[in-house]
């Protein structure tokens, strides 16, 4: 197929731009975190309580961190080009298999946060753009300044005092319920049961985003040419609202959610923080605390390399919604 | 009384309160008949669409709504039947086209879907049924490879084909009525003269009443049965197409008759010999460049300008007339150092001016100004006038008080209030600030003055009072002037000579009489054809001109 | 301006927004007068509830005014927010205008700079660069201004490609005028209204920001602001809720207000919004 | 030679009694506590670090433990011999223990981890066993230490917290940092290792081949991370987590949870700990080098309000440079300079006759003040601490940077004016309180030492008597002169004594017998429901 070919190149092309993109986000991270004081030596003896210097300068040269700080971005650069993150100084493992564990756990919280919040902003703004200036919209309107407006933290904080203590309905935190070690179709429950109020703080925020932006869309759509034209051919309003406008109002918001989906892997460390998420967010804000340098660069270029990812499937997408928009 | 397919009676729409005016039409009464094509003419704001709107109940409720009156549709009266009576009617007994087809389709949904929707909402028919029957419209209005266009989207196709898509779709289901809004504006000459021609085979064909609206007396000419003239909400004057347009009662239409520039070009000028721009061999290449990183895509190549010799003489207006696309306004911009070429010489008065610097280019600016096309575009909203048409001036080194005498005089020379000095440019209306935009770029005396398409936006008496100003201007400042414009109407009441330009190359060069009376080149013969009204134009020899 | 305010006030939400920032303005213009102490100030018995004591909103575990605290912090929250916001402005105009006027290979490079500041997770990135120049005011607003500059610099360079090649530039070219003076005085102006629109709703952001960056521990230790005190009564939420419920909810009064302003803002400053009413 | 022979029968007996009535313990069940943070990861011997303490020791045993009251239990060793002149300890160790996969346990493995590890690498390992020159093992069950000097409190230092005995197995010939062990660890204790989901939990599982003849009783226990304090007090209450030490739950939740039937809260279980929150004054550049400022701070501060406020209530004033939990060994002894509630005229008094005038707006001095790094209790110390200052005229800045930022600041760039901080004054003088003021302890570089650079060679004289001297109350005497020269130059303000609280569901049974707390091995902990 033409058309497959072609976005494979688009693919393929657009993966060769991000590599510079990532490897200048790695460099800046490298040089901002040695313009740090102290080092993941200094934690690690910290931590412990007490260490000599002589065994904190054996550990430098064991991490490598005597040498001078090009050298030692030189040998983490070409480590990484052959796909090497490297250890951890604080874990005392591999990396990549710390990030690995982490991703999972991200990428659930993330997809289903995006689910949530691009799924329920669609409907609340098409309910609103729908029900312009009724009870509705100025509800929903509200609604959608309300959530976005609270701070993020709070919410969860609430959510967890009403649903989990007051309720009982949920676990406060966690992935799984680990008094339990559920196997199979049981642990899926489990996690599932245990994904609902974190996916809900952290989409209500996101939520309100997309509501607004879906109603901006519809309302711009509705005053366009062609939903003239969908009336003068004798359509019905549902199908003028459900066919043409809804397609052509969505563009934008998927935009929007390529762009989101940085900023969820990041913004996150709230509200892992919050539930105990076991995510990359709380593991780049502990890492960075630790000095942990090949951990946290490693997260970033897994979270840059996500994001460029994101954006592309985000693109790829757009251009089979969006027919005009030519790939390649 | 003989029924008739529609008609309008004593119809008035409302206007929102702060509108300028309380009506957008005050009791219209309109009549059309089965395959009749009935033109309704005026300028903007005539309410002429709105008109038309209201026929299918697509006024902009509820801001503007229907006050009084009906439009009466066989037994019925459109006004007052039901939403959902008047849904059926839509689309399947009175169909409507557009005059831009690419914001009128959906363009996300492919042309084949936009043809089905109408089968599935007014009839029952299969799937295979309704696919057939879609194909045979797209064959019936000429498109190529109809099972192709099926499947592709607004996008990839030429205005004219989008335009013969939407005919399609409003004769889907034969329909008794179709309303054209302007359906040929948006369009090329060439291929207005072919889309009327289409309206005209299909109206034979369904026997339908034709309601077109337009503010083109040429085209008014090309395909009305009957005609009525509105101005300002009100019908002023009607009746069949050649007593209208040949022996106007109304003053307003007699006016308007008047401003359409005459296809008959005018007297042809003493000439002097003496260059003031010579262009040679100029290129100019869109796209091709790459990017920072090497990564970026080639864009595709698309040579605008082609290998472009021509003179402009002391005192001349030379005219480069050409459709869309054929790279005039690109021409003049890279005359004027607006763009960079690719390769090329222009000089003015003798002197190269393509390797100038922006510093040489500076004194040299002076000699050579701008009229722009949009007269909304081409001022910038958050100045001033009086600044606006002083800031050459000053730029150029005058004083402040020198620079504002001089803006005070051109508003003046370009018959504006000098209390417009401190206004800004929304308070103007088109030809207003068309006319601050020839002030501007007189404001640096310039020797040369560029014209590009100065009155293709605006309305034909605005049009002819803005042609008189710069015929004007140009023999009191002794001006050459470049004018580019796609109207051959126009050209051949401006030009001394002209330059005709296809896909960025010139076809052909000539005094404007040799052009018009004896064209070489099959592209300028087929130009000169497509000119609507030209017949009617061969009736009325001696029609006004300017 | 009249004009302006005639379209503004057509959105009653918008004015009921302005009316609740004033209000907060005017508290943090009028906090030293009301609460001349230092807000850090030991001031009574601690943990008493609204009302009680003379607290107004009751007082922390110090014993600190939460009233007091909300009322200074009004000023420092709005000044981060209005600071970074313009720092951020400041800085997406001159990449988006150079990038958006220039186009080319200057874009290209403007661009992919933005970019890596785009795909750098933004909220990790600004925890970052915090914590490693210190917890202080400054270091806050550098790090929102950081990570919020790109979006402006998008807006405008989109603004700049399109109006770049309006009508009225090119007559400025060939009036022979300066690619600055172009830029500056005939484009910029034009790409105001979105810039202030865009603008607003990130000072709203820089708010949320700080806060944020507060309850993770990362607010300045010497400065009573909104985020210090949720972060200093986080833990206490459910034995002494007002201590951050009260800079919660001033938190999300605040925002949206301002959210509502800049979307008045919008509606009256679209032309193309306006064009259909 | 005095023999010391603790009989297996007597330690039941003191066990049983400490937990009054014996329960019929059941078995089985899953035990959930809070770790807070994440460790970095198990190893024990390398790290004295908080949570470290907090599992290690299920899976490691040291040769002994000590009961509440400060006795010894054996553990891994079944009883010890002194010679005389105090220079050769001799342990006999339990037969039939083996690790978790499966190798028995021997002298060896006591003689590598003391020599190899823990004097090596160990964080007070090298001070706790100074003394020790070589191992021998005569046989696999006897180890026997011969020691330079006679060294009292090096018997205080054999829990499995302290002093780990490691499987030689596992680490001889490897770089003890990086060893798999660290993050797989095989010791000798009630739980094995099962997995560590990292963010999310520890799970040990039971020992079935444990030694002892009672216990373990649970199945599992795991040890969850939840980084919000909130977080963690509500899955407290919700019943998701048992047991939670080390302050976990924040002090002010716990006043409230103490109301609950199902929960209990106790200050048990860190008298081996000895914690000690203090200021650290920089006596070498800036202001507080005059140790009249020292003294007027020290007298300013209301020691009982911040105990009230920021720890509600849990805490006791400090009186002195030694803990009070000193009184039980005779060395503690209250001094001058440290008025529970505060004085600030008399530290005005101070301030004004050592010649610090104030300036127009009330400000004798000017400088900065770092809070430790660990949570928001020791922030709101600092912002009421900067309240007393300014009330005596020492107007200063607070900076709150994070871990490693500070511990480079405070102990390596020595970059601080003053410090607000705290200490472990562990189970002996020596090893908790010398390190902060003897002149052999600055060291540049060495964390949790002394940074105030406080150098006196009487004081340094007086330290080295009491590490060595043997008798009680000859040993009170020099500790009282330390106290004394100590409460004069102020090096460090000593604040209040850290009361640590232990929150758990009553559910949980016998968690800890230990003095050591939560860092006990939970042998006998059981589950009643």
């Amino acid at each position: 197929m033409n058309r497959t070919n072609k976005i494979l190149r688009y693919v393929s092309r657009r993966l060769l731009q991000g590599i510079p993109i990532i490897l200048a986000i790695i460099v800046l991270n490298f040089f901002l975190l040695n313009l740090a004081e102290g080092d993941a030596v200094d934690v690690l003896a910290g931590e412990a309580g007490s260490a000599t210097p002589e065994y904190m300068e054996q550990l430098r040269a064991k991490f490598g961190l005597d040498k001078p700080l090009p050298v030692q971005l030189l040998v983490y650069l070409k480590n990484v080009v052959t796909l090497d993150l490297g250890y951890s100084f604080r874990h005392d493992m591999p990396v990549s298999k710390l990030i690995v564990d982490r991703f999972w756990p991200t990428l659930l919280l993330m997809v289903s946060t995006i689910i949530l919040a691009v799924g329920f902003g669609i409907l609340l703004g098409l309910l609103a753009a729908v029900s312009l200036n009724t009870w509705k919209d100025a509800v929903i309107t509200v609604f959608a300044l309300i959530t976005y407006a609270t701070p993020l933290f709070w919410v969860g904080l609430m959510m967890i005092v009403v649903f989990s203590l007051n309720f009982g309905w949920f676990p406060t935190s966690g992935m799984e319920n680990i008094a339990a070690f559920h196997e199979g179709f049981d642990r899926v429950k489990d996690i599932a049961h245990h994904l609902v109020l974190p996916t809900i703080t952290l989409s209500l925020f996101y939520l309100a985003l997309y509501t607004r932006m879906m109603r901006a869309s519809m309302l711009e759509q509705y005053g366009l040419d062609y939903v003239v034209t969908a009336r003068a051919k004798g359509l019905t309003e549902r199908r003028i609202t459900f066919v043409h406008v809804l397609r052509n109002a969505l563009l934008p918001v998927v935009t929007m959610a390529g762009v989101q989906v940085g900023a969820l892997i990041g913004g996150s460390v709230i509200v892992e923080s919050v539930f105990a998420w076991p995510g990359l967010g709380m593991l780049a804000f502990e890492s960075l605390f630790a000095r942990d340098l090949n951990l946290l660069l490693g997260i970033f270029l897994l979270s840059s390399a996500l994001v460029v990812a994101v954006n592309l499937i985000v693109d790829v997408i757009y251009s089979f919604l969006d027919p005009r928009i030519e790939i390649g | 009384m003989t029924k008739h397919l529609l008609s309008i009676n004593d119809l008035s729409i409302l206007l929102p309160e702060g509108a300028d005016r309380k009506c957008a039409i005050d009791n219209v009464n309109l009549t059309l008949n089965a395959g009749e094509t009935l033109c309704v003419v005026g300028e903007s704001g005539s309410g002429k669409s709105l008109t038309a709107k209201a026929i299918m109940g697509l006024l902009p409720a509820p801001h503007v709504r229907v006050g009084s009156g009906s439009i009466n549709f066989g037994s019925e009266d459109l006004v007052q039947v039901s939403y959902e009576r008047l849904r059926q009617i839509r689309g399947s007994e009175i169909s409507m086209i557009f005059q831009e087809p690419m914001t009128a389709l959906n363009p996300v949904m492919s042309i084949g879907n936009q043809i089905d929707e109408i089968f599935r909402y007014h009839a029952s028919m299969t799937k295979l049924e309704r696919q057939g029957k879609a194909i045979q419209l797209l064959k019936d209005v000429k498109l190529p490879d109809p099972k192709q266009i099926m499947n592709t989207f607004p996008h990839e196709l030429s205005g004219g084909q989008r335009q013969r898509a939407m005919i399609a779709m409003a004769l889907a289901l034969s329909p008794k009525i179709l309303i054209a809004d302007e359906p040929t504006t948006a369009l090329d000459v060439t291929t207005q003269a072919q889309i009327l021609k289409l309206i005209k085979e299909m109206q034979s064909t369904y026997n339908s009443g034709v309601l077109f609206i337009t503010h083109d007396f040429g085209v008014v000419a090309d395909i009305a049965d009957r005609v009525a003239v509105m101005q300002e909400g009100l019908i002023v004057e009607s009746g069949k197409v050649d007593q209208v347009l040949n022996q106007p009662n109304h003053p307003y239409t007699k006016s308007l008759i008047a401003a359409v520039p005459s296809l008959t070009p005018r007297a042809p000028r003493k000439k002097s010999d003496e260059s003031v721009i010579e262009v040679k061999k100029l290129n100019k290449v869109f796209g091709g460049e790459k990017s920072f990183f090497g990564f970026g895509k080639s864009k595709r190549i698309v040579n605008a300008v082609q290998n472009v010799s021509l003179d402009l003489f002391q005192g001349e207006t030379l005219g480069i007339v050409g459709e869309s696309g054929s790279g005039k306004s690109t021409l003049a911009r890279c005359i004027i150092r607006l763009m960079d070429y690719d390769d090329g010489d222009v000089s003015i008065d003798g002197t190269n001016i393509s390797k100038m610097g922006r510093a040489e280019m500076r004194p040299v600016r002076a000699k050579m100004q701008m009229v722009f096309q949009d007269p909304f575009a081409s001022l910038n909203p958050r100045i001033k006038i009086g600044n606006i048409i002083a800031q050459g001036p000053l730029i150029q080194g005058k004083s402040k008080s020198e620079a504002e005498a001089r803006a005070r005089e051109l508003l003046s020379v370009v018959g504006l209030d000098s209390k417009s000095y401190d206004r800004y440019p929304h308070e103007f209306s088109g030809g207003q600030r068309q006319r601050i935009g020839i002030a501007r770029a007189l404001a640096l005396k310039p020797e040369v003055l560029v014209a590009d398409e100065p009155v293709s936006a605006l309305d034909v008496s605005i049009q002819a009072q803005i042609l008189k100003l710069l015929d004007d201007i140009r023999i009191q400042m002794n001006l050459s002037m470049i004018f580019i414009t796609h109207d051959l109407r126009v050209a051949a009441q401006v030009c001394d000579r002209i330059v005709v330009m296809r896909y960025g190359e010139i076809v052909e060069v000539g005094t404007t009489s040799e052009i018009f009376s004896n064209p070489t080149h099959d592209y300028s013969k087929e130009l000169l054809n497509a000119v609507p009204g030209k017949g009617w134009e061969k009736e009325n020899k001696n029609s006004a001109s300017l | 301006m009249i004009d302006f305010w005639k379209r503004f006030s057509r959105n009653r939400s918008a004015v009921f927004g302005l009316a609740i920032l004033l209000t907060v303005l005017f508290v943090a213009s009028i906090a030293s007068l009301i609460y001349p102490e230092d807000p850090f100030r030991l001031a009574g018995k601690p943990l008493s509830g609204p009302g009680l004591n003379g607290f107004l909103l009751g007082s922390d575990s110090l014993g600190r005014d939460v009233a007091s605290g909300i009322a200074h912090g009004a000023k420092t929250s709005l000044l981060i927010g209005l600071i970074a916001t313009l720092a951020a402005v400041f800085i997406g105009i001159i990449f988006g205008a150079f990038s958006g006027y220039y186009g080319g290979r200057i874009d290209d490079l403007l661009m992919r700079v933005t970019e890596i500041f785009q795909t750098i997770p933004s909220f990790v990135f600004a925890i970052l660069l915090v914590a490693i120049m210190k917890p202080s005011i400054e270091s806050i607003v550098i790090a929102i201004t950081v990570v919020s500059w790109p979006g402006v610099a998008r807006l405008v360079r989109a603004e700049f490609l399109s109006l770049k090649n309006r009508e009225f530039v090119q007559a400025c070219h060939t009036l022979g005028m300066s690619d600055l003076r172009i830029m500056l005085r005939e484009i910029l102006p034009n790409c105001l209204s979105p810039i202030i629109v865009i603008g607003s709703l990130m000072v709203a952001t820089a708010i949320l920001i700080e806060s944020g960056l507060a309850f993770l521990g990362l607010g300045d230790p010497n400065i009573m602001s909104w985020g210090f005190q949720i972060g200093a009564g986080r833990t206490m939420l459910r034995s002494a809720w007002w201590v951050c419920t009260f800079p919660g909810i001033a938190i999300l009064i605040t925002v949206l207000a301002i959210n509502l302003v800049g979307e008045g803002l919008n509606d009256a400053l679209n032309p193309r919004l306006r064009e259909r009413q | 030679m005095k023999i010391i022979n603790l009989l297996s029968t007597a330690v039941l007996v003191t066990l049983l009694s400490l937990f009054g009535v014996a329960h019929a313990q059941k078995s089985g069940g899953t035990m959930v506590f809070l770790v807070q943070p994440e460790p970095p990861t198990m190893a024990g011997y390398v790290s004295t670090s908080g949570p470290i303490g907090l599992l290690a020791p299920k899976i490691y045993e040291g040769l002994f433990d000590y009961d509440t009251a400060g006795k010894m239990i054996p553990v891994l060793a079944e009883s010890y011999e002194m010679s005389a002149d105090g220079k050769t300890v001799t342990f006999k160790l339990r037969k039939g223990v083996s690790w978790h996969d499966g190798k028995p346990f021997t002298s060896a493995d006591v003689q590598f981890s003391i020599m190899n590890v823990l004097k090596e690498v160990h964080p007070r390992g090298p001070n706790s066993f100074k003394e020790v020159s070589s191992i021998d093992t005569p046989d696999s069950h006897t180890a026997v230490f011969n020691l330079d000097n006679p060294a009292p409190y090096m018997m205080r230092a054999f829990s499995a917290y302290e002093s780990p005995m490691v499987p030689k197995h596992h680490l001889e010939g490897q770089d003890l940092k990086g060893a798999k062990l660290g993050n797989n660890p095989v010791g000798t204790g009630p739980y094995k290792f099962v997995e560590w989901k990292k963010g999310q939990y520890i799970r040990l599982d039971k020992n079935e081949d444990y030694w002892g003849s009672d216990g373990p009783y649970l199945d599992k226990i795991v040890g969850r991370f939840v980084p919000d304090a909130s977080t963690r007090t509500a899955a407290m209450e919700n019943g998701e987590v048992l047991y939670a030490a080390y302050n976990a739950i924040p002090n002010i939740d716990a006043v409230r949870l103490k109301e609950r039937d199902d929960i209990g809260v106790t200050t048990d279980g860190y008298s081996m700990i000895n914690p000690m929150a203090l200021i650290e004054f920089n006596t070498k550049e800036g202001p507080f080098v005059d140790a009249a400022v020292r003294r007027a701070i020290s007298t300013a501060i209301d020691r009982q309000f911040m105990i009230d406020t920021i720890f509600f209530g849990y805490g006791k004033p400090a009186t002195s440079a030694l803990s009070s939990n000193f009184s039980a060994t005779g060395l503690h002894a209250e001094m001058p300079n440290y008025p529970a509630n505060g004085d600030i005229a008399a530290a005005n008094k101070i301030l004004d006759d050592a010649g610090y005038a104030k300036d127009g707006s009330g400000v004798r001095m000017k400088g900065t003040f770092d809070l430790i790094p660990y949570g928001e209790d020791w922030r709101r110390g600092g912002e009421y601490l900067k309240q007393v200052l300014g009330d005596i005229g020492i107007q200063v800045e607070l900076r709150y940077e994070d871990v490693p930022t500070w511990l480079k600041r405070i102990y390596h760039n020595y970059d601080f004016e003053m410090n607000l901080n705290y200490f472990y004054q562990l189970s002996d003088p020596v090893l908790g309180v010398h390190r902060h003021y003897g002149t052999n302890m600055i060291r540049k570089g060495t964390h949790f030492v002394n940074s105030s650079r406080y150098s006196n060679p009487e004081l340094d004289k007086l330290l080295r008597a009491g590490m060595t001297q043997p008798d009680a109350t000859k040993r009170a005497a020099i500790y009282k002169d330390i106290q004394t020269i100590l409460a004069e130059d102020m090096p460090v303000v000593n604040l209040f004594e850290l009361e640590f609280l232990t929150v758990y569901n009553t559910k949980l049974k016998d968690a800890y017998g230990s003095a050591m707390g939560a860092y006990a091995s939970f042998g006998n902990a059981w589950l009643d429901d």
